[in-house]
């Protein structure tokens, strides 16, 4: 890293930068570049991430803000308007509110200890354990993925089964792309562009060159998605962040070559089972140790001579029930928007 | 008033993340499109990240995965970061939930404009009440 | 470790949890039903278990991973939470046995398993809010519960009930973040997430700036969440548009959540010290909470929609808790423990006497209801039977927490609140019996038969209703837990 | 041992008083099918809970007071009934007048073609369940159960008709009886289990020595008005309002049962949780004796002015029941007598003439005392009841309404306050006003023009209820003693 010197340039750049698209974001009319602008802001908050040590928490921005948000929003934008109406009302309070939250917070963050304060409080409880003594009690060397998979497993198990509800409401909401809601249960064929068949997307699948890119591209990136599934342990990554790329890379795929040819490859009943099975794994791990005598998601007990090794034979399963669960949530989520017939 | 631009200049990053996050929070209550509404809840969630890693940072310190037989090593509190990813998560989360409701919404009403959809229950309203006089 | 009984606490959350995937392989729903039916019977078994471990004082800890405290995540199980849980996993043994109801025509064709993962999904959010014992997994729970309310809310059968519910996802969303902001002070004040140990340090702290803020925000996000005026304008709609049983489930459940919550911060991480004798919460809580009861209550008269009309009546019956919880007396805290209980089982009944108009009428709107006294008699004494409770009238749930609550007014020496109270429960009887008249007075439009709602709806209505006059004359088992539960609070706070 | 034994009979004679008419409720819904069988199970059911109830009087006599705790606590506090002389003399009305009434409705409402008769019978009688209820409480949380039960039980008698009179009325009785409840009355039980550690009705009262002054004071103007049902002015119209329902529920409810069960409230309030010493003590008193004067002047001087017949009668019930409330205010044993005696001397009396009223509207269609003249020579048995139960009322002897006014006026002496003799004797000469022309019209007027032939003495079943009662005002005179015996312990007035 930079050092002393450089850190805060580059981090007050990358902040002045932020700012200034989160107030486009604000004025901007024309939704689609606030989309593209909101994919920017995260990219470069994944930057400041960086900048501050959470590489992995950059990693997940950047695939997830940068990536999966910003497919989502253009997916929205397709089957809804691009065109922001003129907004003439309710700035006053709005401004208001937000002055006075704003300031309350800023009352609060200067009394809290200097940034980058090494005597924090919050440096001097809890963590300094998980840095010391995780080696020792986990075994693998990223303390990120020791906390999020051991110690605070259970959370992640929560975070799992948040993006499982996100799928079940996608799902139940835009009817997972089989069957169109309340008027005419029929398949939605008929009539109507798909979000996969907007013009950009069309432009896409006519160019030769981006369809052998691309073509080429897709098992890489597939493979770059275990390599971050599987290195979690040594490295920034783990099963949400592969799940994501995983899931990105066959999502460029149905661009590429249609929404049918990835349905035909992975039909919804194998999303759906996906996704339950990838939280079944988690919580089948967590009950297995029950089993075995200890508590809920307590790995150690998976290898009674050696703790750490049980350990880390839990932490690669639950990541690995993650990245299953993510990556099919990601496809019936696609799914369900690409499925949607425009109006 | 040396001892406040003392505070604000150790503590410019927090301010910073203020920002952006009141900025979010705007959007997310004055803006009457809906799409737009959710690109603000999520700039002040990703702000909010923001918030907790910079908590974490310890200066001088480096990303918290261990390098072995190193001592003289800092590292940054790994806590915020963990908690951070969950935060990352719960927000796509609610953001796909968000967009598809403005999907349907949109199927629904014909658009995404907070305005024109009361417009349209009120008319519709009142519309009721009209016909319930006329019987 | 080994024996079952000792897992219990996790159970109680991680049965729902797995059920909820499960849907997704059984898919057909006469499987799913019976299933999810079994799940929530399972879950109502575990919190009765759990409040009988811990009502001689004992509290339950387990702790996941097998890390301790501060290091992992901890279930904490006291009176207090044990309470809540029996009562959301009560009601959901009672409600989801009813399944989607009319909400089916909007569920895509063989997607109803669906639905009852959502059900589930929501449910594990309300139980792993309440358990657990690490402020940031309530975050995570929180969520949960209410993205999956929120899939739940868009099913009702009117297209505004979509918009009920993207507003409640952003106003829900915002909540939700506050709190995670609040949290995220407490956090860097403290250094920990755990709660015992973060409320020891906070004691230790006093009240600093950042304690200060992460109180607000703490705060404000529950309020949100739990609907306090004038935080309170996602309600109505998200309450009137969604499927009744929703309604039914949310309405007696996730306020109640939410309230816990507030006690919890209040009282066992901030401590009661510093959140009524330094900050003064008191000071704002009490008259927002007099202002929601008469609010609500004068809204609630003034409703055309029956569901529109239960939900201001909501607005209102969540004043009186926060009004027990402003007295800042063990009293007052018991008071509005005590109306979680009898809110949930009288609100529930309202709501599935409300499921069950619709299945007969297609809709809620008052018209609808003129005459419906001699059509769905069985119905409809349901529903005057939880509309008296609503009211206090003596025999029913709602007196026994009228009498809970003046009696912390008094004995805080506030005789014009406990007036005001009353007053209140006036303008309840008034929305009431306007509903009553319509029903009992009116002559329909079209002539009808007689016809009750099959049994799987009329049983679980008449279950609540039931409970609502069996608890107001038996009114000792929640009276005493409650006052159990509010002594802990008081005198071990966490 | 004995006495276990003996006690525990009692709480088993209590238990069935109560659940007798609960059981006939029930009976009757099941039973709606068959008119015939339905009405004689309510005359059974009636005269086994007025037989219950009359098991008491010797146990109570001999000084025992049984009880019966119940299963169930409100808020904590259990759920009692205990029987004391007061109490089982409300209850002994109740409960027997309910079988005159009774064979009086069957009567009625066939000869109106009454519509929902199965509602109207069941309603009633979980009315006299919860009136019961009221006499026998034996705490202040047991009568608020039971006192808000039975305004509940009556609401649909009160809207019987259906007709937007009947609603707009029902929402009056409702919306006095159950706001004057909640707001006043609860909060002064409230407020007294706030001050005291028990609620339970205690002879000599509870609240001596725990408030005073002006405290006391609204504590007892609490209590007073909250009981609605008593009629205190302002808070009396819900009674003319009811006047809606069908005569037999007027007769029985809004003479007896409803009314009565508010100034049973008041007195067993005063005796038992004030105490009337405490209530003699600094005037405590003196505002409620005020109010009730002027209720029983304004309501007999507004009862001259109506034609309708029932609502006269309503007006009259008002001014009536303020004696006893005044009674109560006196606070002294002998006013105190006076009002225990008037709840069943003015009972006996003004349910004959509700009686009469019903009678009249039955056979002749006629509502309004104008439209009374020369009927007395078509149905002389009818009005001479009515002339009977009307002196009765006005306090001549030698019938029943004798004793209690006398014993009321001894009492105004005892209290000083002289006043208050005077404004006996003043309501005295107002219903000598308001009752007597009508007696008059009624036999002496000629009978108008075209009155058809076919109109003649009610029918027996109606005829037999009206003899019955208007017999009653007369042998009570000189059986007025055995009361007094009865009430004499709950007075302070020794055996």
């Amino acid at each position: 890293m930079g050092g002393e010197f450089t850190g805060p340039f580059v981090e007050m750049l990358l902040f002045i930068f932020m700012i200034g698209m989160a107030l486009y974001i604000a004025r901007m009319r024309s939704l689609f570049t606030a989309a593209m602008l909101f994919g920017i802001f995260s990219l470069l908050s994944a930057g400041m991430l960086t900048l501050m040590d959470a590489v992995d928490v950059a990693f997940t921005e950047a695939a997830v803000g940068a990536g999966i948000s910003t497919v989502l929003f253009l997916g929205a934008l397709g089957l809804t308007t691009s065109e922001e109406a003129p907004d003439s009302k309710h700035g006053w309070t709005a401004l208001l509110i937000v002055t006075a939250t704003g300031l309350l917070l800023a009352y609060a963050a200067l009394d809290m200890p200097a940034y980058g304060d090494p005597n924090a409080p919050i440096q001097l409880h809890v963590a300094p354990h998980y840095l010391k003594d995780s080696e020792q009690e986990v075994g693998i060397p990223n303390v990120v993925t020791s906390v999020l998979a051991s110690y605070r497993g259970y959370d992640t198990f929560g975070e799992t089964t948040v993006v499982l509800t996100a799928a079940v409401g996608a799902i139940l909401l835009l009817g997972g792309g089989v069957g169109r809601v309340g008027a005419g249960k029929g398949r939605d064929d008929e009539g109507g562009r798909r979000m996969s068949d907007t013009p950009i997307k069309m432009r896409v699948r006519e160019t030769v060159i981006l369809r052998v890119v691309g073509k080429a591209l897709v098992p890489f990136i597939l493979l770059f998605a275990l390599y971050v599934q599987f290195h979690g342990d040594y490295g920034p990554g783990g099963g949400f962040q592969a799940g994501v790329i995983f899931a990105a890379g066959l999502i460029l795929h149905a661009l590429i070559f249609g929404l049918d040819a990835l349905r035909r490859a992975i039909p919804q009943v194998v999303v759906e089972i996906g996704i339950a099975a990838g939280a079944l794994i988690y919580g089948g791990v967590g009950v297995a140790s029950m089993v075995l005598g200890g508590e809920f998601l307590h790995y150690g007990v998976f290898d009674r001579h050696n703790p750490a090794h049980g350990q880390h034979l839990g932490i690669l399963l639950v990541e690995f029930g993650v990245g299953i669960t993510v990556t099919f949530v990601m496809v019936a989520i696609f799914y369900a928007f690409a499925g949607r017939s425009r109006q | 008033m040396t001892s406040l631009a003392n505070q604000i200049l150790s503590h410019w990053n927090y301010l910073a993340v203020i920002t952006l996050m009141m900025i979010g929070l705007y959007i997310a209550i004055s803006r009457g499109n809906l799409v737009k509404k959710v690109m603000g809840m999520s700039v002040f969630q990703t702000s909010v990240i923001l918030l907790y890693v910079s908590m974490a940072k310890v200066t001088g310190g480096t990303a918290p995965i261990l390098i072995e037989g190193r001592d003289d090593i800092i590292y940054s509190n790994p806590l915020p970061h963990v908690l951070m990813l969950t935060a990352i998560v719960v927000g796509v989360a609610t953001t796909a939930l968000g967009l598809a409701l403005i999907v349907r919404i949109n199927e629904a009403y014909g658009t995404v404009e907070e305005d024109e959809i009361v417009a349209m229950d009120r008319a519709e309203d009142e519309r009721d009440l009209r016909s319930e006089d006329a019987s | 470790m080994s024996d079952l009984a000792s897992h219990l606490p996790v159970l109680q959350v991680l049965i729902p949890l797995l059920a909820a995937p499960l849907c997704f392989l059984l898919r057909k729903e006469a499987i799913v039903l019976p299933f999810t039916i079994a799940v929530s019977f399972a879950c109502f078994a575990i919190s009765m278990n759990l409040l009988s471990q811990v009502l001689g004082g004992d509290i339950l800890v387990y702790e996941f991973g097998g890390w301790s405290r501060p290091y992992g995540i901890e279930y904490r199980v006291d009176i207090l939470n044990a309470f809540v849980l029996v009562v959301v996993s009560g009601i959901a043994a009672v409600v989801f046995a009813v399944g989607p109801g009319q909400a089916r025509r909007v569920i895509p064709e063989g997607r109803e398993y669906l639905f009852y993962s959502a059900a589930l999904l929501c449910l594990t959010g309300l139980l792993g809010v309440t358990i657990t014992g690490d402020v940031f997994n309530i975050f995570v729970f929180l969520e949960i519960s209410s993205l999956s309310s929120y899939i739940l809310i868009a099913l009702g059968l009117n297209r505004r009930a979509l918009m009920a519910a993207f507003s409640y996802l952003i106003m829900g969303t915002i909540g939700a973040t506050f709190l995670l902001i609040g949290i995220g002070f407490m956090y860097q004040a403290t250094g920990t997430l755990n709660m015992v140990d973060m409320a020891h340090r906070i004691q230790v702290l006093g009240p600093t700036k950042g304690v200060l803020v992460a109180l607000a925000f703490v705060m404000v996000g529950i309020s949100i969440k739990l609907a306090v005026f004038p935080l309170h304008h996602w309600l109505p709609n998200a309450y009137s548009y969604a499927p009744p049983l929703v309604s039914a489930f949310l309405a007696s459940t996730a306020t109640k959540v939410a309230y816990y919550l507030l006690i919890r911060f209040t009282f066992g991480l901030f401590g009661a010290a510093l959140v009524f004798e330094t900050v003064g919460i008191d000071r704002l809580l009490l008259p927002l909470s007099i202002i929601a009861m008469f609010v609500g209550s004068i809204a609630a008269i003034y409703q055309t929609e029956f569901k529109r009309l239960l939900a201001y009546s909501s607005i209102a019956q969540i004043g009186y808790m926060t009004l027990g919880l402003s007295f800042a007396t063990q009293a007052g805290v018991s008071a509005g423990l005590i109306h979680v209980f009898n809110h949930a089982l009288m609100k529930g009944a309202l709501f599935l006497v409300a499921a069950c108009v619709t299945w007969r009428m297609g809709g809620t709107n008052l018209d609808v209801m003129k005459g419906l006294g001699q059509r769905m008699p069985f119905t409809m004494a349901a529903m005057v039977v939880a509309g008296l409770a609503l009211v206090g009238v003596p025999g029913t749930v709602g007196f026994v927490s009228k009498w809970a609550l003046v009696s912390a007014a008094l004995e805080v020496d506030a005789l014009w609140i406990a007036f005001l109270i009353m007053a209140s429960s006036i303008l309840a009887l008034v929305y009431v019996w306007k509903v009553v008249e319509i029903a009992y007075f009116q002559t329909p439009e079209v002539e009808l038969e007689r016809r009750e709602p099959p049994l799987r709806l009329l049983i679980p209505t008449w279950i609540l209703a039931g409970a609502a006059i069996y608890f107001g004359i038996f009114s000792s088992y929640a009276v005493d837990v409650a006052e159990l539960a509010a002594q802990q609070v008081f005198m071990v706070g966490l | 041992m004995d006495i276990e034994m003996g006690l525990d009979a009692h709480a088993t004679i209590i238990f069935w008083s109560m659940i007798l008419p609960l059981i006939g409720a029930v009976g009757v819904v099941a039973l709606g099918r068959w008119p015939n069988l339905r009405d004689s199970w309510t005359i059974v059911v009636g005269i086994s809970t007025f037989t219950c109830v009359t098991r008491l009087i010797e146990p109570v006599m001999a000084g025992a007071r049984p009880s019966l705790a119940l299963p169930g606590n409100m808020a904590g506090l259990g759920l009692a009934l205990e029987v004391e002389p007061l109490g089982l003399l409300f209850g002994l009305v109740a409960s027997g007048l309910w079988i005159l009434t009774s064979l009086y409705g069957f009567g009625y409402m066939r000869g109106h073609e009454e519509v929902n008769q199965t509602r109207f019978f069941t309603c009633f009688a979980l009315a006299i369940s919860a009136a019961l209820g009221i006499a026998f409480a034996g705490d202040l949380i047991t009568l608020f159960l039971f006192y808000e039960l039975l305004t509940f039980s009556t609401f649909p008698l009160v809207t019987h008709a259906g007709t937007e009179a009947a609603i707009r009325a029902g929402r009056l009785y409702l919306g006095i009886l159950v706001s004057t409840s909640v707001l006043f009355l609860l909060l002064a039980i409230l407020w007294t289990a706030n001050l005291s550690d028990t609620l339970r009705f205690t002879p000599g009262g509870i609240l001596d020595g725990k408030i005073a002054g002006a405290s006391a004071g609204l504590l007892l103007l609490l209590f007073s008005y909250g009981v609605g049902k008593a009629a205190l002015m302002p808070f009396h119209r819900w009674l003319p309002a009811a006047m809606v329902a069908p005569t037999p529920v007027s007769a029985l409810l809004h003479a007896v049962a409803v009314v009565k069960a508010g100034v049973f409230t008041v007195l067993k309030i005063s005796i038992y949780i004030f105490g009337i010493d405490f209530l003699a003590k600094d005037g405590l008193s003196d505002i409620l004796m005020g109010i009730a004067a002027i209720t029983i002047l304004a309501a007999s001087i507004r009862a001259l002015s109506l034609d309708n017949l029932k609502a006269r009668l309503a007006y009259s019930t008002i001014s009536q029941l303020s004696y006893i409330v005044l009674g109560a205010a006196l606070a002294n044993s002998a006013a105190a007598m006076g009002a225990g005696l008037h709840i069943l001397m003015h009972a006996l009396g003004k349910i004959t003439l509700f009686f009469v009223a019903g009678a009249v509207m039955v056979v002749a269609h006629k509502t309004e005392v104008s439209q009374l003249d020369g009927l007395g020579r078509r149905m002389p048995i009818t009005f001479g009841a009515f002339c009977i139960a009307s002196f009765s009322i006005i306090g001549l002897p030698p019938f029943g309404g004798a004793w209690s006014k006398w014993y009321l006026v001894t009492g105004a002496f005892d209290a000083d306050q002289p006043w208050m003799v005077v404004v006996f004797m003043l309501s005295s000469l107002l219903s000598i006003a308001y009752l007597m022309p009508i007696v008059v019209r009624a036999f002496f007027r000629p009978l108008p023009e075209g009155v058809p032939d076919g109109i003649n003495e009610a029918p027996l079943l109606i005829l037999l209820p009206i003899c019955a009662t208007a017999l009653g005002c007369f042998v009570i005179f000189f059986y007025a003693d055995s009361v007094y015996r009865l009430l004499a312990p709950a007075m302070g007035l020794g055996g």
